[in-house]
C-alpha cells in the first residue's frame, strides 16, 4: 500500500519492457552444429534485484485468502497452513518418480496414507491420487465407470447431469465420450426426482451429483435417487467441490455413491495458487477398485513396507507420472493437523459461517436450507455490478451469476476461516454495494489497482503475447 | 479463540459462535444440517489430531525413510537447479494462496506474471499464441491430438506418435482420444531419431497429427524436424513437436521447422524433481487459437485506459461451454508456471543458452567417461545428446543399476543390457562419483 | 495495493482490538504454587488465519528494498541476495553457544572463514565477530583502544571525532568513558588537517573517521592525518559504514587505522530487518588483536580444526554469546558470492550510481568529487519537506537535515543495485519535488498509506503501548 | 543485464554503465575514485567467487560437520518451536528488507508491529514502558544498570548481582559500566535462589541497583521477589528484574514484586537456537521514560486525523543526542522482535501458559527420572524449577557428558559433579532417549 506511481498508463511495466537480449545461439563456441540449433534467443534479462522487485510489485496487485474474506462459492477457499509448506519442501520427498520402490518408501507410505485417509473420509474403498485436479479427477471417474460398463458387455452412452453442475462435468463427460442429458432442478432446488427417473435407462451410464448442491442444499431424496439410477445399471458419481459441507457428518459412499472425486485444494485446504497445482483423488467402492488409474500403493503382501501396483482391469493412466506430489504432501498434512474433531468441527463451522454471513445480508436467498454456501440474487441489480462494487469495501466478492436457477446469483461460500468480526464486513460490503446506486455500480471499482477492466475488447481482440503489442504501446 | 478443541483453523471463540447461532435463530451448529437420518455418519475416521511440531517431526521422519540417493533420471521428469528467489517470491501468500483470477481489477499481479510467461513461451516457440499451463507434458499432448481431432481439415483421423514414447504420455494419450474418433499409431525410430523414411510411408490421409520429440525421450537430439514440417504440411496434417523449456533455448525453433503445436514440460524449470509432478507447455499457430485448451490471458484496458490483463476467451472454456469446451480443465498449474516464469527471467538469454549447452557437453562427457568403462558402451545412439543418453551393458542392466543403489546412485533401466543416464546442472559434481561407482559395481 | 477501506480511522487495528482473552494462570491445576504465578495473562488471542491477514497487511504497509529504491545516504541499503536466507536457515547451523568445540567444527570454520575475509577485505589482521550491530562494534573497538592505551600504562581521555560523524561514534566513546572533542570540518568539507594538530596530544586516545566521510568525500590527506594522531600516541578508528565506496580499492589497514568495525547489513548486503539484527565485526592491526573481545576462532595447532580461544588481554564481552550468528552467515554467503571481482565491481557500480544520480539531479551538491554517497542541498526549501513529497513519486527518499554541514542536506547513496532506469526513476523525484510549490510539499505525502504524521504531539503525549489507548480510541 | 564478471547484484549492462559514465562525462569508472596513489590496493582478496548453486552445496556440506546432537542446553539460551507462520512472515521482503522507519508513512506495518510487540511486553511486566529491543538479555542487563546510573537518587554506585551470573552476562555489564563510576558485586545464593538474609546485608546507600533472576540461570524458581522488591524500595535502589518471554507468562508478574525494570531473553520466542544470537527485553516504568535505552514506537495522527505510528522521544538517542545519548545503540534486532511477537500472537495466552506450565513440569519430572539412576541426583536445588535443572554426579561431570556427546545428546557442565538439563517443547519428546542415554553411560 505504497504510493503508486503510475507511469505511462502501466501499473508495472512487463519484463520485456524492461530489458531483453537477443543472444546468438550456435556458432563455434556451440557443442552442436549450426543446423540442430536456433539461430538467436530474445528474453527478458534483468538482475535478481529488479526481479525480486517486479514479482514482489506485482504480488502486492493480487488479491490473496492472506489479504482477506475470498467467498467464491463452490471454490471453498480456505485458509492454507504454512507449514504444510515446510513438509512439501522437505528435500527427502523429492524424488524422481521411476525410483525404485523399496528406495521410496516414505513416499509410498505417505501416499498409502493418503489414500487410506480419503478412502475413510469419502465411506470409499479404494483410492487412486494420480489425478492433478478436480477435473482430471472426473475424467478419471468417468473412465472407470466406462471400463466398468464395458467389462459388463453393456453399451450405455449417456451421462446424466443437473443443469446446476459445475461446468467440467459436463466437460469430462463429453471427453470420455458421453452424451450429457441435462436434468432440470424441481422448484426446491434440488434434482427433479421425477425427471430423474424419466431420464435414467438403458443409456445411463453414470448421474454426476454433488451434495450439497451448488446452491448448498442437500439432496434430500439421495436414497431414492441413488435407487433410481442404481436400478436402471447406472452408476453415481460424487463431485467433490462442496464434500467440505460435510466432513464426518456424512460420507459420499452411505449415500450410495459409487465413484466420487476429492478437491484437495477446496476441501483440504492445498494452496490454490492462482489457479493450480491441485489435485483430484478419484475414491470408488470396491467393485470398481480394479478399474482405477495406475499405479496404485498398496502394502506389500510381505506385511512390511508399500509398493506401487497396477489395478487389474486398470484404465490407465491420466498424468503422465503419479500426479501433483507436492500438493497431496500438503493434502495428507492438512488431515493429520485436524484429525476427526478438526475435520468435524471445519465442516460445522463453514456451514455457522454461511448461515449467519446469509442471515445477515439483505439479499434475498430463494433456497434453503443451505449449507456451507448459498446463492443470493441481487434482485433488480447487475450481480456483476454488485461483485465490483464489493471490491471498494475490501473484500473479494462471490462467484457471480452462476448457478442460472438462482437469477443473479451471487453464490457465496465462506468456509470455516472467517470470524464473525469477518462475516460483518463481508455482509456490510454486500449491504452497502446493495444501497449504492446504478451509476456508483456501474462506475465501480474505483479503490482497486486497476478499474473495470473491458472483458470484450480483450476477447474481440486478442492480445496474448508481449509481441502482440504495438509499437504505441 | 480459546477453544478447547476443533480445528485450528476456524478462528471462533466458544461465545463468538454462540452469538452466531443466536442471530440465525438456532440451538447448535447440528440444527443447520439437513442431512436425512439414513445417510447420517456417526462413526469415527480414526485419524488423530497432531500439533503442527509433531507433524513436522512424523512427516520429517516419514520421508527420511527414501533412500537417500543420488539421481541421474530424467526420461521426462528433470532436475535444474532451483534459485532460492523462485522459492521466495512464489511463497509471497498473494500468489500462493489466491484462487483463478475470476476478478481482473484485484488480481493483476498474476495475470501478467502469467501473460509473462506465455510471452515467454512465445518467445521461445515462435508460435503466437500459448496457454498458460496443462498439467504435464503428457495430457499437453493429449490435449494437441484432440485439437487435431477439432481443426482437421481432411478425415485423418490417426496420431502418430513414435516408438519409442514413455508409456505415461501413450497411457494418458490413449484415455483423452478415448472419447473422439481418434486412434494412435506409432511409426518407427532409427538409432535414437525418426525413422523419416518409413514415417513418410505411414502418413497419408488418414494421418490427423504427427507427433515427434526433441529431444527425444532417450536423449538424443532431433535431425529431421524440418523435413517432418514439410510432410506433415504437405498432407495436411498437424505436426506436433515435444520438447521441454531448456531445450527450447538451445535446439531448432519450433516455428521454423513447421511445427503446429508445441508441447512439453516446462517444470523443467522452477520445479526441482518432485516425484512426477510438471507443468505442460502447449503453444499453437494463431489460427488455431479458439481451440486452444486451458486459459489465456489477454490485454485490455481498464476504465482508466490504462492497461489491464484479463482471462480471454473464456468461451472455449467447461464453466461456460461445458459439454462442447475445448478441455475440462479448469484448475491448471498456474503456480508452478509462476515459478517457471521466474526462474527464466533469472536465467536471462544467456543463462538459458549456457544451461541448455551444458546439458549437450555434460551429457557427451559422461557417455564418453562412461564408454571407457569395459563392459559399458554409450551413447547407443550415434546421435548428439541434450541431458541423458542411452548405455549398453555387457552384463544384465538391472543388476546394475540395482548395485549402483546400492553405491547410492540411481539410474534408469530401460532393456535388458540398456540403462539411461541423465545429468543436468543439478547432478554434475557427482559425475565423477558415479564413473567411480560403475566402477566400483561393473 | 487493493482497496484500503479504512475504518474507526485505523488503517489496520491493532491485534488487542481484534481479541484479547485474560486467561487465569495458577490453581488446582498450576504446576506451581500460587505464590509463585502471577494471577491472570491477558493478551491477544486470535487464530492463526487472523494473523496470517494481519501481518501480511501489515506488510504491505511497509516500505523495503524489495519495494523500490531506498537511497538512505550512510545506510547501504543493498539487495538482499534471497539464497543467504536459505543457507540461514540450515537447522545443521542451528547449535546452542555451550556446545564443545569438537562437535561444532562447521560454525567454528564458517566464522574462521569469515574473520579471514574480512581481515583481509580491511587490511586487517584480526578480527572478531561478536559485536551485534556497528555501535556494539565501535564500542568494541574503543574498548580494544581503551586496553591497549592502559595496558602501555597511558591515561588518555579524549577520543577525537569530525562533526560530521555518525552519531553513533560520539555515543560509543562517551559509552566506554571518554571525553568527545569535535572536529570541525574544514571548507572543502574533509578533515580540517589544522584542527586536528590542535587537538592531538597526550590526551588523545583515538581519532574515529570514516572514510570517504558522510558527505562521500575521500579524506585526500589520511595518511598525513594517520601520522598525525600515530605521533601524538592515538589509535586511528575506522567506521566501517562507508566501507561499500572502496571495496578491493583502499583498505583502512593501508591507510594507517588500527581499528575498525565493518556493518554487514550495510557493506555484505545482509538484511537489515526494519532496524535489526546486524553485525559489527571488528578489525585490528597485529599489536592490538590481543585485546579483542573473547572468544574468537582459530585454527588448532595441530592444524585440524578449529578451536574457540580467548586474547590474552581480551576485553572481555559485548554480547553475552557469541554475537548474531544468523548475520554472519548471510554475511559470509554474501562475500564468498561475490568474490574479488563482484566486490571490486560493487564499489565501482555503487559509486558510478551515486555519481550518475547525481549528475541528474537539479539540486545543489556543495561538494564532491563524491563516492558513493552525495549530500545534496534543498536550498530555499524544507529537505524534510521535499523528501516527504519525494514518497508521492513512489521513492524513498534520501536521508534528511544530516550531516549538517550541508544546509538542508539530502543524503543520498543509490547503491550498486540500482539500475539507470531507476535512477532515472529517482533523479525524477527529486526534480519533481523541487519544482512543486511549497504548498504542495508541506501537504505532502499524500499517495502513501498514512498521511504527513505528527511527530511533536507523539512525543508530547507517549502512547507506547496499547494500554495507553484511551478507550475513546 | 548481459555481463560477464562482477556483482551478480548489479544491474548494469556494459552498454548502460558506459551511457551514465558519459553523463558523468568521464571515461571509466576509476576515475571516478579520489584515492592518493599511496592508499591504493591493487591486490587480491583471493575470494574465489562461486555460484548460488555451488555455494549453498558448499555451505551445507561444511553446517553439516557440526555434529548432530540432541541439545538439552539452555542457561539463557533457549530453544522452543517456533511455528512455521513465523518463519513465513517475517521472511516477507516488505519486513525483512526494509530499514529503521525513518519515514514513518510509508512504514506503517513495521511500526505497527513493533508497537504491538511493546504492548504484549507491557502486558507481560506490568511496567508500562517497553522499548523494541536490546541486542540480548546481557547488554538489557547492562543498559539497565547504565541507565540505574542516569536516574539514581542517592549516591550509590554498587550494583548487585547474584553469586550464579552466566559469566557472559558479567563480562558485557561490566564493560558497559567501565566508562561509569559504578562496581560490580555480587550477593550470595542459598540452595538455588537469592539468599535473601545475606542480601538484605548487603544493600545500602550504596547501592544503585539489585539485579536477580527468575527463573535463575540454575532454572530455579526464585521465592523471594516481593521481599527482594520492597528492599530495593525501602533503599531507594532499583530493582531489575531478569527473565524471559514465557517465563513471564506464569511467573509472578514483575509490577506486582515491585520490579523497576525488567530485562531478559525475549527471542526464546521466534528464535529457535541460533549459536547465542537474542533478543534483549527492555520494560521499566513510566518515570524513566526518557533515559530509556533504544527505540521506542509511539502512537500518534497523520494529516487525515487517522492513528498512525512513529518512532518517538529519539532526543533519547545516539544520532540526535550523540555523546549523551541514553545509549550508543542504533541497529538493533527489530526482526527478531517482530518474530517474537508473532510467535507470541501464535500462541495466544492459552498457549502461551500452556507453554511455560509445561517448563515447570517436563523439568520436573525429567529431573525425577535423572534422580532414580544410580550415581545421579537430580534437581541439585530444593526448589521448583523451569525448563532447566542441576543434576550432581558420582563420576566427574565432564567424562558424562563426553559420553553423553558420543551417545548424540549435549548437556552442560557446570561443575565438578554437576550437569544442568534443559528441557522444553523442543526436546521434551527426546526425553526418554536421554534418560536411556544416560543409563547407557552411568
Amino acid at each position: 500500500d505504497q504510493a503508486r506511481y503510475v507511469e505511462n498508463g502501466q501499473y508495472e511495466p512487463l519484463l520485456s519492457e524492461k530489458e531483453t537480449t537477443e543472444v546468438d545461439v550456435g556458432g563455434d563456441d556451440s557443442p552442436l552444429p549450426d543446423d540442430l540449433t536456433r539461430d538467436s534467443v530474445e528474453l527478458p534479462d534483468l538482475s535478481e534485484p529488479e526481479l525480486a522487485r517486479h514479482y514482489t510489485r506485482l504480488s502486492q496487485m493480487n488479491w490473496s485468502i492472506d489479504s482477506g474474506p475470498y467467498p467464491l462459492g463452490s471454490c471453498t477457499m480456505k485458509y492454507n497452513p504454512k507449514f504444510t509448506e515446510a513438509v512439501a519442501a522437505d528435500p527427502n520427498g523429492s524424488v524422481h518418480p521411476d525410483r525404485s520402490d523399496e528406495s521410496i518408501q516414505g513416499n509410498l507410505e505417505l501416499l498409502y496414507g493418503l489414500q487410506e485417509y480419503l478412502a475413510e473420509i469419502g465411506g470409499m474403498d479404494a483410492v487412486t491420487l494420480q489425478p492433478p485436479a478436480g477435473a482430471a479427477g472426473e475424467f478419471a471417474g468417468i473412465l472407470v465407470a466406462k471400463a466398468y460398463h464395458e467389462a459388463n458387455g453393456e453399451d450405455r452412452n449417456e451421462v446424466i447431469i443437473p443443469a446446476s453442475a459445475h461446468g467440467t462435468n459436463f466437460a469430462s463427460a463429453a471427453m470420455a465420450g458421453y452424451d450429457v442429458v441435462e436434468l432440470p432442478s424441481a422448484e426446491d432446488g434440488r434434482v427433479d426426482v421425477e425427471a430423474l427417473e424419466a431420464a435414467v435407462g438403458d443409456d445411463t451410464a453414470a448421474l454426476m451429483l454433488t451434495n450439497p448442491n451448488t446452491v448448498g442444499l442437500f439432496e434430500r431424496d439421495i436414497e431414492h435417487i441413488a435407487e433410481t439410477v442404481h436400478d436402471a445399471g447406472g452408476l453415481l458419481y460424487y463431485d467433490g467441490a462442496n464434500l467440505n459441507a460435510l466432513l464426518g457428518r456424512a460420507r459420499p459412499g452411505d449415500m450410495g455413491f459409487d465413484i466420487m472425486h476429492y478437491n484437495v485444494h477446496k476441501t483440504f485446504a492445498t494452496p490454490h495458487g492462482g489457479g493450480g497445482p491441485g489435485a483430484g483423488p478419484v475414491g470408488v467402492v470396491d467393485e470398481l477398485a480394479e478399474y482405477l488409474p495406475s499405479p496404485r500403493v498398496r502394502e506389500r503382501s510381505s506385511g512390511s513396507g508399500y509398493e506401487l501396483f497396477d489395478p487389474e482391469q486398470s484404465v490407465g493412466k491420466v498424468h503422465g507420472f503419479q500426479g501433483n506430489w507436492l500438493v497431496l504432501v500438503k493434502a495428507y498434512a492438512y488431515i493429520a493437523r485436524l484429525g476427526d474433531e478438526g475435520l468435524l468441527d471445519a465442516s460445522a463451522k463453514a456451514v455457522l459461517n454461511a448461515n449467519y454471513l446469509g442471515s445477515q445480508v439483505e439479499f434475498d436467498i430463494p433456497y434453503g436450507p443451505y449449507h456451507h454456501e448459498f446463492a443470493a440474487t441481487s434482485g433488480e441489480k447487475d450481480a456483476a455490478d454488485v461483485a465490483k462494487r464489493m471490491l471498494d469495501y475490501g473484500v473479494h466478492p462471490p462467484t457471480t451469476k452462476w448457478p442460472e436457477m438462482v437469477p443473479e446469483a451471487m453464490l457465496t461460500e465462506p468456509t470455516e476461516i472467517e470470524s464473525k468480526k469477518s462475516l460483518d464486513d463481508l455482509a456490510a460490503a454486500f449491504n452497502n454495494a446493495a444501497a449504492d446506486d446504478e451509476e456508483t455500480l456501474a462506475d465501480a471499482p474505483t479503490r482497486t489497482t486497476a478499474r473495470r477492466i473491458d472483458q470484450v475488447s480483450a476477447a474481440r481482440n486478442p492480445r496474448l503475447s508481449w509481441r502482440a503489442l504495438g509499437d504505441d504501446e | 479463540m480459546t477453544r478447547e478443541r476443533g480445528s485450528p483453523y476456524a478462528p471462533h471463540a466458544d461465545a463468538e459462535a454462540a452469538a452466531m447461532l443466536d442471530a440465525i435463530g438456532v440451538d447448535d451448529e447440528e440444527a443447520l444440517f439437513d442431512i436425512p437420518e439414513g445417510v447420517r455418519f456417526d462413526g469415527q475416521f480414526g485419524i488423530d489430531s497432531r500439533s503442527e511440531q509433531a507433524l513436522r517431526r512424523e512427516l520429517s521422519a516419514l520421508l527420511a525413510k527414501n533412500d537417500d540417493l543420488t539421481e541421474f533420471m530424467g526420461r521426462g521428469h528433470y532436475d535444474h537447479y532451483v534459485p532460492s528467489l523462485v522459492d521466495n517470491l512464489s511463497q509471497r501468500a498473494e500468489f500462493l494462496t489466491s484462487y483463478t483470477q475470476y476478478q481482473p481489477e484485484i488480481t493483476q499481479g498474476f495475470l501478467q506474471a502469467l501473460f509473462e510467461y506465455q510471452s515467454m513461451l512465445v518467445d521461445l516457440t515462435g508460435l503466437p499464441v500459448a496457454n498458460c499451463s496443462m498439467y504435464d507434458s503428457a495430457t499437453a499432448l493429449a490435449e494437441a491430438a484432440r485439437l487435431a481431432d477439432r481443426v482437421r481439415q481432411a478425415s485423418g483421423s490417426v496420431v502418430l506418435v513414435p516408438e519409442f514414447l514413455r508409456s505415461g504420455k501413450r497411457g494418458v494419450l490413449d484415455n483423452y482420444l478415448a472419447g473422439t474418433e481418434m486412434t494412435v499409431e506409432t511409426y518407427p525410430m532409427d538409432d535414437g531419431n525418426v525413422d523419416f523414411e518409413a514415417l513418410s510411408d505411414r502418413v497419408d490421409d488418414e494421418t490427423a497429427m504427427v507427433y515427434a520429440e526433441n529431444p527425444t525421450v532417450r536423449g538424443t537430439i532431433e535431425e529431421h524436424l524440418g523435413d517432418i514440417g514439410t510432410l506433415a504440411s504437405e498432407n495436411d496434417t498437424l505436426f506436433c513437436l515435444g520438447t521441454d523449456l531448456v531445450a527450447l533455448a538451445l535446439l531448432e525453433e519450433p516455428a521454423s521447422v513447421g511445427a503446429d503445436v508445441v508441447v512439453g514440460e516446462a517444470g523443467v524449470l522452477g520445479l526441482p524433481t518432485a516425484y512426477g509432478m510438471g507443468l505442460g507447455l502447449f503453444a499453437t499457430r494463431e489460427e488455431y487459437l479458439r481451440q486452444v485448451p486451458g486459459r489465456l490471458v489477454g490485454i485490455s484496458e481498464d476504465a482508466d485506459d490504462k492497461r489491464a490483463y484479463t482471462l480471454t476467451l473464456q468461451t472455449r472454456e467447461q464453466h461456460i461451454r461445458r459439454e462442447r469446451a475445448t478441455s475440462n480443465i479448469c484448475t491448471n498449474q498456474a503456480w508452478v508456471a509462476l515459478r517457471a516464469a521466474i526462474h527464466l527471467a533469472w536465467l536471462g538469454p544467456s543463462g538459458l543458452v549456457d544451461l541448455a549447452e551444458d546439458c549437450v557437453r555434460d551429457a557427451t562427457d559422461l557417455a564418453e567417461r562412461l564408454d571407457e568403462l569395459v563392459g559399458l558402451q554409450a551413447p547407443v545412439h550415434d546421435r548428439h545428446h541434450f541431458r541423458e543418453f542411452v548405455v549398453h551393458t555387457d552384463q544384465p542392466a538391472a543388476a546394475i543399476a540395482g548395485d549402483l543403489e546400492t553405491e547410492g546412485y540411481a539410474v534408469h533401466v530401460v532393456g535388458e543390457h540398456l540403462l539411461q543416464v541423465c545429468i543436468t546442472d543439478a547432478n554434475a559434481h557427482e559425475a565423477d562419483a558415479l564413473v567411480a561407482a560403475f566402477e566400483e559395481v561393473l
